[in-house]
């Protein structure tokens, strides 16, 4: 094992220590220290946005957007009331990062989501648990929001100073799609979670008309580090297009799963090491690099590639959430796409015609080819739903729900092919 | 879901509700929904009509709001379910780790059918992935987390919660 | 001159013309002796019209009023209401056959194969009125002739 | 600014959506969800196109043009992405559309052809969905609904009562009302044509007759004062159905549902199939000529005086203005149409009844005053304008007699007893002649009762009217049968003309304009007629218990003095019905009945309360015997020989009309005289109010099935708990008395705290609140 990967430097800073969620570790480790300086300083919007922006910081949800840039987007001259909401719904199938940095580290997430409140102008400020989070993460959140309020780090004038900023917990109540950013502001105004068509960005209309910026927990846990100790510190860490460090949930066979926060650019074979290797010593056959919603790729080419945004687009697929999946040699993956694709057909919200109907049709094809009762004929329409899906949906979900059966049948067709038993 | 009889909200919760619309912007009643019907459902371990008929008439809100809400998420349960919720996680990472195994060991061992519910308990058919993918495979009950489970693991746990009683 | 009057001597034009009697003496004979002898007729034969049911008695006409539109002779007839189990069913069927012409756009037209036209082109009417044929004798005529209708649309539908 | 739709040039403005745009300049973009009237809901994905350079199709209906892009709804990306979805729609689509209704006029149907496969690549099961009853008017079929929402946001933002939602998720997504309640709004009907599949059908008509088959006239609603556009779709000879005709300035695309579904009444059977005479005290049937020579005779034995003609203002213009052309032919000039009107002082002239705007402008309007009106169920499309203000955050207030439930929500509002109704307007005209700085010679006998002590919310009202621009006070429909109305139009006046507001006096008939403009009405002073002798108006013909009476498409209980009419007719020596509808009881006081053609059945025109003229056409041919009223009527004046013409046509009575009376200059100015103020109104006791049942206003939509299924037709009354208590109700039971005169009801009791003290509210929507007396009059309550 080579010791020269810096491991939980950032996110999961607090984890070397016995009791990570508490006040105390966490002002140990030196936190609040940049919210205390900016309360202090008064600093500059616009010089917080720029610093963000020159880190590079690229969205930990999935889509990887630059989160400076978002931050931009929003008008700081306009008097409107504007909202930063702070995306708590992990619900990607194969990531687990969110939730221990909601239960390790919660006061990163605060001061990441005051600061970032702060940036944008933002007096309200959110923070939407998924509904499954209500047992011990959203306790240690709501404690650690407690402990801030108490020690006016959160509040009407905050450390004496002249800056409100309210942070109110909510939780949600088992929707995937509202980890969707539009879908959330939906939900957090008490409707069903169905996305909203954009244009208007949230960043112009979002939560009750006003605008909204929503980022991830691991964005938004990063923001303290990345301001106290600047950007040329986080940009010298992982590679010139994907500064920094990520969080990758891994899991699957693997002899040790769990959260690896290590510098993007990391080759996957290290990775791999970090997390114990395959399991019972078998042979890799496939990784989901990016959650479910990414294309798999075959487990010769990813033990050649590292880690980053741009390596991982150029071989197919996407970084994603940072959800590695490690399958081994005996997985059967017609399984494996049978259980992604009954995800998507159950958690579609319904409202747009291709994937409301095109998950669920996707979903019976495999079950028809699992039960051993499909034909070729399927498998050519299969091959064809995903193309008809992805880019003509209001979200994303479409495109998440046709990635991977695309991308299953192109590396695993045989596989299919083997489930046919009438060949008409 | 029909249901004759009059439901109220207890006051203790009217007041919980009330609190959490301080969250958001004036006038707004929607946004308590969703929190007013996990109040709901924790005291009624289901939503009936006569609860939606009650909350919406807290909220000023049409009936339909409310129950269009309470259908879409996947944690509101709208018939009767037993007293523990169990949700064994079946998604890609549980599913790598065996978590049909477990599932089918607890159909057998509480003698019901994944979806379905007993007296006791209720085996959620849970499709959405839980979130602890590296502790799989887990399950939930009653919003606890049980990562890494065994066989032998969820004998103790279902033992731990009979042993509660 | 002398040419015509050896034709006529040697009746020439009387054998020319008998030649033709003989030789279609021998052949095989067009002609049919009907009513005991009858033409063969494809399946595709359009008679007398029927409606037909499906085997567990259920009319499959469900009154949607294609073949009405579609008849170019104005011959068909129908109103149609919902029945108690939700379906549409038609109260009356009615076709002229004074006005129709034998198209076959009925049946063409039809989207569940209820009305048909059969191979029965031996009919007769004793009085006014009986040209139009009802619901109830289309009926008959369906349930009389299932089985041979059955096997046509069925020979039909191979060249479909 | 500019941008190129299939290298068309098109102009748009800022904000503009690409289907807008592609809309006015005729380039075709396919449609589902997309509705102009609604907002975008961008969720049926039908109206993909590309945007030039962009790798992604676009959305037309959500999406905003940006200047100088190009976009292409015909390029293979955009016909690609249209079939794809198309393709997905019709995966769980039924293949019924030989039984659906919607089959021949569907969007879904149309589109599919254009944009289709040929032969289905889904082989899976079909997602089926289980229909619930939804009321009498909605046939649903949801397994067909392609979750467009149209349905759901026309609930939201048109009807203003949100009924549909979607429930649950993903593919089992279900639009359905909540549980099982049936749909409530008086506009419902207009889902069935924004529907763009068969999942919400007519049920009337359901399964009875398919698109090709009908033919369409254009008609005018004869139900409400607005003349609502639609047209009615005749099948063999009889009204199929009937849907909205486009008219920006009045209905827009809707229809209530009151017109839309009353033609269900045409083959009621009660309708009267021949001209029937009393013979020996029996009513036997006539042959037209033999009819027309008894009503000869019978009104040359009679005195012109002692005659009465009563005219429907649910009549054509033209058989009104033919009617009181026959009788003041025959010097009989007792007319009058206003037979449910009660007060009938102060004016030497009824006032036009009329709305000062036309009904477009309401939508200009920034502030509203209703007086007790019930206009979302009364007027619905009117109501409707107010929803659209209501919107544009104008505000309504409202004084009522009970908390009505409107489409929109007020700003502020009165609950008065309708004792003080006219109380309430005098403080109100009070507080404006203080603050007004419009000088207005206020009446000394209205200015003696000022009291000085105008309440807050009045003051409030008062203040919203001054302080807008365009504001606009309405009078309710049902305030016609008010003892002291023409006192409030008066007090009506008065405030608009000081808030400089626009007023509007509604009305409940369709005709009321026509009737007034063609003179059926004594104390006229418009030269159409000279009346020499007298001049009884419909109560003073009632109470002086004239010899023969003439009653044009009325029913009793359309009268006012329901009880007294009858023991008047009963009296009289010759009664004349021209009826289209007739019960068994009515039969009996009539000696002859002509069979009446209704408004579907005959050519017409009818005036609106903006004073518009809307001329139809005939849309199916009169009910068995009956005839038209133009022609019998023109029959029995060339029977009296008048100088017309014999092959008189239907055209020549309406230029006739127009000569007469469109063309005419009316002063419509309001005068008062002998102005006294004493208010009629004052039973001091408990008193009986309310309106008729929308449902039950005229003799068509009273007959029209499922129109009354739509409400329970039990008897009930509704009254606040305190009142209860000082009448020592017992609350615990549902059931109580009520008494007025003599008669008794058993009825059920809802306790209602939209009720103002000391009244009772009873909606009349049956012929048993009739037998009990009269509204506005007192009313007694006892224990069962």
């Amino acid at each position: 094992m080579k010791n020269n990967i810096r491991i939980n430097e950032l996110c999961f800073s607090t984890l070397s220590s016995n009791n990570p969620n508490s006040l105390e570790t966490y002002l140990s480790q030196g936190g609040y220290s940049t919210w205390k300086k900016i309360v202090n300083d008064f600093t500059d919007k616009q010089e917080i946005i720029d610093l963000v922006v020159k880190s590079g910081l690229r969205g930990r949800g999935g889509a990887g957007f630059s989160t400076g840039k978002k931050w931009s987007f929003i008008n700081l001259e306009s008097d409107e009331i504007k909202y930063l909401v702070c995306n708590a719904d992990e619900s990607e199938p194969g990531t687990c990062k969110d939730r221990d940095i909601l239960r390790y580290n919660p006061h990163a997430v605060i001061e990441g989501m005051l600061i970032a409140s702060y940036a944008i102008g933002a007096n309200v400020s959110y923070c939407y648990l998924r509904g499954e989070f209500m047992g011990e993460v959203y306790k240690n959140f709501k404690q650690a929001l407690n402990e801030a309020y108490s020690n006016n780090f959160v509040g009407n004038n905050i450390l004496g100073s002249e800056i409100n900023i309210e942070l109110h917990d909510l939780i949600g109540a088992g929707a995937y799609i509202v980890g969707e950013e539009t879908a959330m502001l939906e939900s957090i105004e008490g409707k069903k979670g169905f996305p909203r068509y954009k244009p208007p960005f949230p960043a112009i209309k979002g939560l009750f008309n006003s605008p909204t910026i929503i980022n991830n927990v691991e964005t938004l846990a990063s923001i303290p580090k990345i301001i106290s100790n600047g950007p040329i510190w986080f940009n010298s860490i992982g590679t010139k297009d994907s500064p920094g460090f990520k969080c990758f949930s891994v899991s699957g066979h693997v002899n040790k799963p769990g959260n690896y926060e290590v510098p993007l650019g990391t080759p996957f074979k290290d990775l791999l090491e970090l997390a114990g290797g395959v399991k019972n010593n078998k042979k890799i056959k496939a990784v989901i690099p990016g959650g479910s919603s990414v294309p798999v790729l075959p487990g010769n080419i990813i033990m050649n590639i590292n880690m980053d945004y741009e390596s991982i687009a150029n071989a197919g697929s996407l970084l994603g959430s940072g959800a590695v999946i490690i399958m081994d040699e005996n997985t059967n993956m017609v399984k494996v796409l049978h259980r992604i694709a009954r995800f998507y057909y159950s958690e579609s919200c319904g409202q747009c015609t291709p994937c409301r109907e095109g998950t669920g049709w996707m979903y019976k094809i495999i079950d028809k080819l699992l039960s051993g009762k499909g034909s070729l004929k399927d498998i050519e329409t299969l091959e064809s739903l995903p193309n008809m899906i992805a880019s003509s949906t209001i979200c994303a979900f479409g495109d998440a729900a046709a990635m991977p059966v695309e991308s299953f049948i192109k590396y695993y067709k045989n596989e299919f092919l083997n489930y046919i038993k009438n060949e008409d | 879901m029909k249901d004759k009889d009059l439901y109220n909200i207890p006051s203790e919760a009217c007041t919980k509700i009330n609190e959490w619309l301080l969250k958001f912007p004036d006038g707004e009643k929607k946004p308590a929904i969703i929190y007013a019907l996990h109040l709901i459902q924790k005291e009624n371990k289901y939503i009936k009509s006569k609860h939606v008929d009650a909350l919406a008439n807290l909220l000023n809100l049409k009936k339909i709001d409310v129950y269009e809400v309470a259908s879409f998420y996947s944690m509101f349960e709208l018939e009767k379910v037993g007293k523990h919720t169990i949700s064994v996680c079946t998604n890609v990472s549980c599913m790598l780790k065996g978590s049909d195994e477990i599932l089918a060991y607890l159909e057998r061992k509480l003698k019901i059918k994944v979806g379905t519910s007993s007296d006791e308990y209720f085996l959620k058919d849970e499709r959405e992935c839980l979130a602890a993918c590296c502790g799989a495979p887990m399950m939930q009950v009653d919003h606890r987390y049980y990562e890494n489970l065994t066989k032998e693991k969820v004998d103790k746990i279902i033992r731990d919660i009979e042993n509660e009683k | 001159m002398l040419k015509n009057y050896i034709k006529s001597f040697f009746l020439l034009e009387l054998l020319r013309g008998l030649k033709v009697t003989f030789s279609n003496m021998f052949r095989k004979k067009t002609t049919l002796r009907y009513p005991y002898e009858k033409t063969p007729q494809s399946p595709r034969f359009r008679g007398l019209h029927a409606l037909r049911r499906y085997p567990n008695g259920e009319e499959r006409c469900i009154g949607c009023k294609l073949c009405e539109v579609v008849c170019p002779a104005l011959a068909i007839t129908i109103d149609t209401e919902e029945r108690n189990d939700g379906t549409r069913r038609t109260t009356k069927y009615d076709i002229d056959l004074f006005k129709c012409i034998f198209c076959g756009f009925c049946e063409e037209a039809c989207p569940v194969d209820a009305i048909v036209e059969t191979r029965i082109f031996e009919y007769h009417f004793e009085e006014r009125g009986q040209n139009i044929l009802k619901k109830s004798d289309l009926l008959k005529i369906g349930d009389k002739f299932e089985k041979d209708i059955a096997e046509d649309q069925k020979a039909k539908s191979q060249h479909a | 600014m500019k941008i190129k739709i299939n290298n068309k040039e098109c102009v748009f403005d800022k904000g503009d959506t690409l289907i807008q745009i592609a809309d006015r300049n005729g380039i075709h973009i396919p449609r589902f969800c997309y509705h102009d009237k609604l907002s975008i809901a961008a969720n049926c994905r039908m109206c993909l196109i590309e945007q030039a350079g962009a790798n992604k199709p676009q959305p037309a209906c959500s999406t905003p043009a940006i200047e100088d892009q190009e976009y292409f709804t015909n390029s293979d990306l955009a016909l690609d992405s249209q079939k794809n979805t198309m393709e997905f729609l019709l995966i769980n689509h039924p293949l019924d559309c030989p039984v659906c209704d919607q089959g021949g006029m569907c969007e879904l149907q149309d589109l599919a052809l254009m944009h289709g496969r040929v032969k289905s690549r889904y082989k899976e099961d079909k997602r089926v969905v289980v229909d619930h009853n939804i009321g009498p008017l909605i046939k649903t079929n949801m397994t067909r609904c392609i979750h467009c929402t149209r349905c759901v946001r026309y609930g939201e933002e048109i009807a203003g009562i949100k009924e549909f939602g979607s429930i649950g998720r993903g593919e089992t997504m279900e639009i359905r009302t909540y549980l099982t309640s049936a749909i409530n709004s008086p506009m419902s009907g207009n889902m069935i044509d924004i529907c763009p599949v068969g999942a919400l059908n007519a049920s009337p008509s359901h399964m009875k007759g398919r698109t090709w088959e009908l033919e369409k006239v254009k008609f005018i609603s004869n139900h409400d004062c607005v003349g609502s556009n639609m047209d009615i779709h005749v099948l063999e000879n009889k009204v199929f159905r009937v849907v909205p005709h486009e008219n920006n300035k009045i209905n827009e695309i809707w229809l209530s549902d009151r017109d839309r579904f009353s033609y269900e009444a045409l083959d009621h059977n009660e309708r009267v199939k021949k001209p029937t005479a009393k013979i020996n005290g029996r009513h036997t049937e006539v042959e037209w000529d033999q009819a027309f020579e008894i009503i000869k005779n019978n009104l040359d034995s009679i005195n012109s005086n002692d005659v009465s003609g009563l005219i429907s203002a649910n009549s054509t213009i033209e058989e009104q203005y033919l009617f009181q052309k026959w009788l003041r032919e025959m010097d009989i000039n007792n007319i009058d149409y206003r037979v449910s009107q009660n007060d009938f002082r102060y004016q030497t002239e009824e006032p036009f009844p009329k709305i000062d705007i036309p009904i477009d402008d309401i939508e200009n309007m920034d502030s509203i005053l209703l007086i007790d009106s019930n206009i979302t169920y009364e007027q619905p499309i009117l109501s409707h304008k107010l929803r659209k203000l209501f919107l544009k955050n104008a505000k309504i207030n409202s004084i009522h007699t009970y908390n009505y439930t409107y489409n929109f929500d007020l700003e502020n509002s009165i609950l008065i007893n309708p004792n003080f109704l006219v109380d309430i307007l005098i403080d109100f005209v009070e507080y404006l002649s203080i603050t007004s700085n419009r000088k207005f010679d206020i009446p000394a006998e209205i200015r003696k009762k000022f009291k000085g002590n105008a309440k807050k919310s009045v003051q409030e009202i008062a203040k919203n009217l001054l302080a807008k621009k365009n504001s606009l006070i309405l009078l309710g429909s049902s305030l016609v049968s008010h003892p002291d109305y023409q006192l409030l139009k008066i007090l009506t006046n008065m405030i608009s003309i000081m808030a400089n507001s626009s007023k509007g006096y509604l009305v409940e008939n369709c005709n009321v304009a026509g009737a007034w403009l063609t003179g059926c009405m004594p104390n006229t002073t418009k030269k159409i007629s000279k009346d020499k002798n007298s001049r009884f108006n419909v109560l003073e013909a009632i109470n002086n218990k004239l010899d023969s009476y003439i009653i044009y498409n009325l029913e009793f209980i359309d009268f006012y003095h329901y009880k007294e009419l009858k023991k008047s007719l009963d009296n009289a020596k010759f009664v004349l019905g021209f009826q289209s509808f007739v019960t068994e009881e009515e039969k009996s006081f009539y000696d002859v009945i002509l069979p009446l053609a209704t408004a579907f059945e005959s050519p017409g025109t009818f005036v609106n309360i903006e004073n518009e003229w809307q001329s139809f056409a005939q849309g199916c041919k009169p009910y068995y015997m009956s005839k038209e009223g133009w022609k019998i009527l023109t029959k029995l004046r060339l029977q009296n020989g008048a100088s017309i013409d014999n092959s008189v046509d239907y055209i020549d009575v309406l230029n006739e009309v127009d000569s007469v009376v469109r063309n005419q200059k009316f002063n419509m100015e309001e005068k008062y005289n002998n102005l006294v103020i004493e208010k009629k109104l004052n039973t001091g006791s408990l008193t009986r109010f309310g309106g008729i049942d929308s449902y039950y206003i005229d003799n068509i939509v009273r007959r029209a099935d499922s129109l009354n299924k739509v409400n329970s037709k039990k008897n009930f009354i509704s009254v606040n708990k305190k009142t209860l208590e000082a009448n020592n109700i017992d609350i615990t039971k549902n059931k109580l008395i009520v008494r007025q005169n003599d008669n008794t009801l058993l009825v059920e009791l809802i306790i209602d705290e939209n009720v103002s003290d000391n009244s009772v509210y009873i909606i009349n929507s049956n012929k048993e609140y009739y037998e009990l007396g009269k509204r506005y009059q007192p009313i007694k309550i006892e224990n069962v």
